[in-house]
């Protein structure tokens, strides 16, 4: 049993309009048998939190191309991306690239 | 040639005078500067500060790529072009407004759409490019090509209120693929013209990239090679992030590349490399 | 009367169409901006990029306040004057360049220098305030106005590589005198002759001066009340701090006020209100 | 006696042109009789690191006008001002207001 943790979600670039429009999420995971790493977390997101169209945010176990993640202002990609496991108080970032101009 | 010039005339010396006397740039900078070239890919809502502020700094040569022309709707945000420039090609009309500014420096407009055919011959002339276009054809196009080309990329993008700015390609930092090796999904692709933006947003991310491809060509470091700044103008909030080394398994720039020239974009991305008949969502 | 325009023409639909789908804006916050004035006191480094911005995004009436005539020395930051116009009043080919772009603000041009006497006459008729001035003595003055008029004051300023923002008197936010109760001394204050500038930086501070302003005049909320953005182009670190309350005991906008009319501000200072012949240092 | 205290320095707006260009500094104040308060920290920055010209930083025992002073990103005005007392691994800041335009 791992025990439940605190996180900050961040959206941006666009990303926060699946989110009702709100930048910053502070929620709580609940305890679970297994650790709460990336991917856990994206299934929990998209199961709790986006209502419709989880295409536009995520394909198949990971984001969708096109968006970037931090952990702590950090890129995933330096910490093991969906196998990272969070840590209580992480803020986690998740950035829509822009093509306008 | 530009490298014939090697001396500050009393005219540039009066001209330049408030930029001379930082230390930072000095006489060595500003003649750095008269002696490098910027190719600016994209007339518009970025390209128009960028092309103006690069012009005024005195970069030796300017040149400006944009297929497009001007129109009524561009007017909120394309600060260089005028009413009575509709219908012209922008490319001509940023380099005219530029021109009546700062009469020394090299022009050269581009009325063409950037493609593989064109892209690597064009940019292999300039020194800095800046991604200044508004879709995710061309941003593959110009990474790659300033791979091949070996030219750093000064990439700008705006939306809404929000802007994004970094350095590709440059002192050891990844390249717009290392970030995103697959291209987004069209129908998450949103542009100016379906979410719209406000005017003033391009305005700074444009002359934030004026700024890094000055301090480049003047011989000092970018700031943001390696690092991604976040521009909230709702909030009124800048954020710098680091983002990932260069990959080496990158298929443009890692060490065993595949893309060794130049592909079809709109084919890798499924969507067209012109804003204006994309779809539309996120 | 710019409250009778309570109707968007076809031709303005066009033209805003991308920031009329920002749901922030819409057709309610563009008639909010066709219905509000700006002054932007300055038209020099901060004052250019500022007024193309708020007059590309429609606001309903701009006026420009500057006393100098163009020179070939501002060329390198002041992007809307042109070679052609070395000699003009700066106010006039501010306002040249703005009108080209949209035709439908309407533009008033004061070739002047703000003082004790004119200044609240002045600023009366304006919704918003953009200080773009370059001396302290100027910023003593607009600040006092503001307070006395009521009016919020976009408040920017550059030098070197550095910028600094923030918004005053507005939403119970503090003013410049309560952050700033006494001058500096003379000898410490460094104009952008002395201490030079790089153009794109001011163009920065000024682009988001305009965004302020447009925030404001759409009738959102402003980001910088109460707080102080400081932005460093050799580092391309932003910073935003939070500063104090409007103070009590402050002499203009506190609650026993002394000062009920403007004073004589190069005496507060102990320097003219003129970039052009101030000591240096810092 | 009050312990030494390591805190680091910033210094921005051109008040950074008086400390070698050096925009942050992390240094270790002594152990003194009385705590470090920012008065305390204003003579030590006086004596030990102002080469020349300390008028140009400071005006009697406080900064001179025209500087703002953080501690921790938020104005010294809600601290106390000078009497505020320097905590271990304090940042405080001092701004140089800019004029130019
Ligand atoms: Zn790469
Ligand atoms: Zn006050």
């Amino acid at each position: 049993m791992a025990a439940g943790v605190d996180v900050s979600l961040e959206f941006s670039g666009g990303a926060e309009l699946l989110f009702d429009r709100v930048k910053k999420h502070d929620i709580s995971l609940p305890s679970q048998d297994k650790s709460w790493t990336l991917q856990c977390l994206l299934a929990w997101i998209r199961d709790n939190m986006l209502k419709e169209r989880p295409e536009l945010f995520m394909q198949g176990q990971t984001v969708r191309p096109g968006i970037l993640v931090l952990v702590n202002d950090a890129d995933w990609e330096l910490l093991g991306e969906l196998d990272y496991v969070i840590q209580p108080n992480d803020t986690i970032t998740f950035i829509s690239t822009l093509h306008g101009g | 040639d530009l490298s014939s010039h090697t001396k500050l005339s009393n005219n540039e010396i009066a001209r330049y005078s408030r930029q001379l006397i930082l230390p930072e740039i000095g006489v060595r900078g500003q003649l750095c500067l008269s002696q490098r070239s910027v190719l600016i890919v994209g007339a518009g809502g970025l390209g128009c500060p960028a092309s103006i502020y690069l012009a005024a700094a005195g970069i030796g040569r300017l040149g400006v790529v944009d297929y497009d022309e001007v129109e009524l709707s561009n007017l909120h945000r394309q600060i260089l072009h005028t009413e009575r420039r509709i219908g012209i090609p922008k490319s001509a009309s940023v380099i005219g407004a530029c021109q009546q500014l700062n009469s020394d420096v090299k022009f050269v407009p581009y009325h063409l759409q950037l493609n593989s055919e064109n892209a690597l011959n064009l940019i292999k002339h300039y020194d800095v490019v800046l991604d200044a276009t508004d879709n995710v054809a061309s941003r593959y196009l110009l990474n790659d090509a300033c791979v091949l080309a070996g030219k750093p990329l000064v990439s700008g993008s705006a939306l809404r209120f929000q802007g994004q700015l970094t350095v590709y390609n440059h002192k050891g930092g990844p390249c717009y693929r290392c970030l995103f090796p697959k291209p987004p999904p069209p129908e998450t692709v949103t542009n100016c013209s379906d979410g719209g933006v406000l005017g003033v947003v391009p305005g700074i991310i444009g002359c934030l990239q004026a700024l890094e491809a000055i301090k480049i060509a003047a011989g000092m470091d970018s700031s943001f090679s390696q690092r991604l700044l976040l521009f909230d103008g709702l909030d009124g909030t800048f954020r710098g992030v680091s983002i990932r080394k260069k990959s080496l398994g990158c298929l443009v720039c890692g060490d065993n590349p595949t893309i060794t020239k130049l592909i079809d974009y709109e084919q890798f991305c499924g969507a067209g490399a012109n804003d204006k008949d994309q779809a539309l969502h996120i």
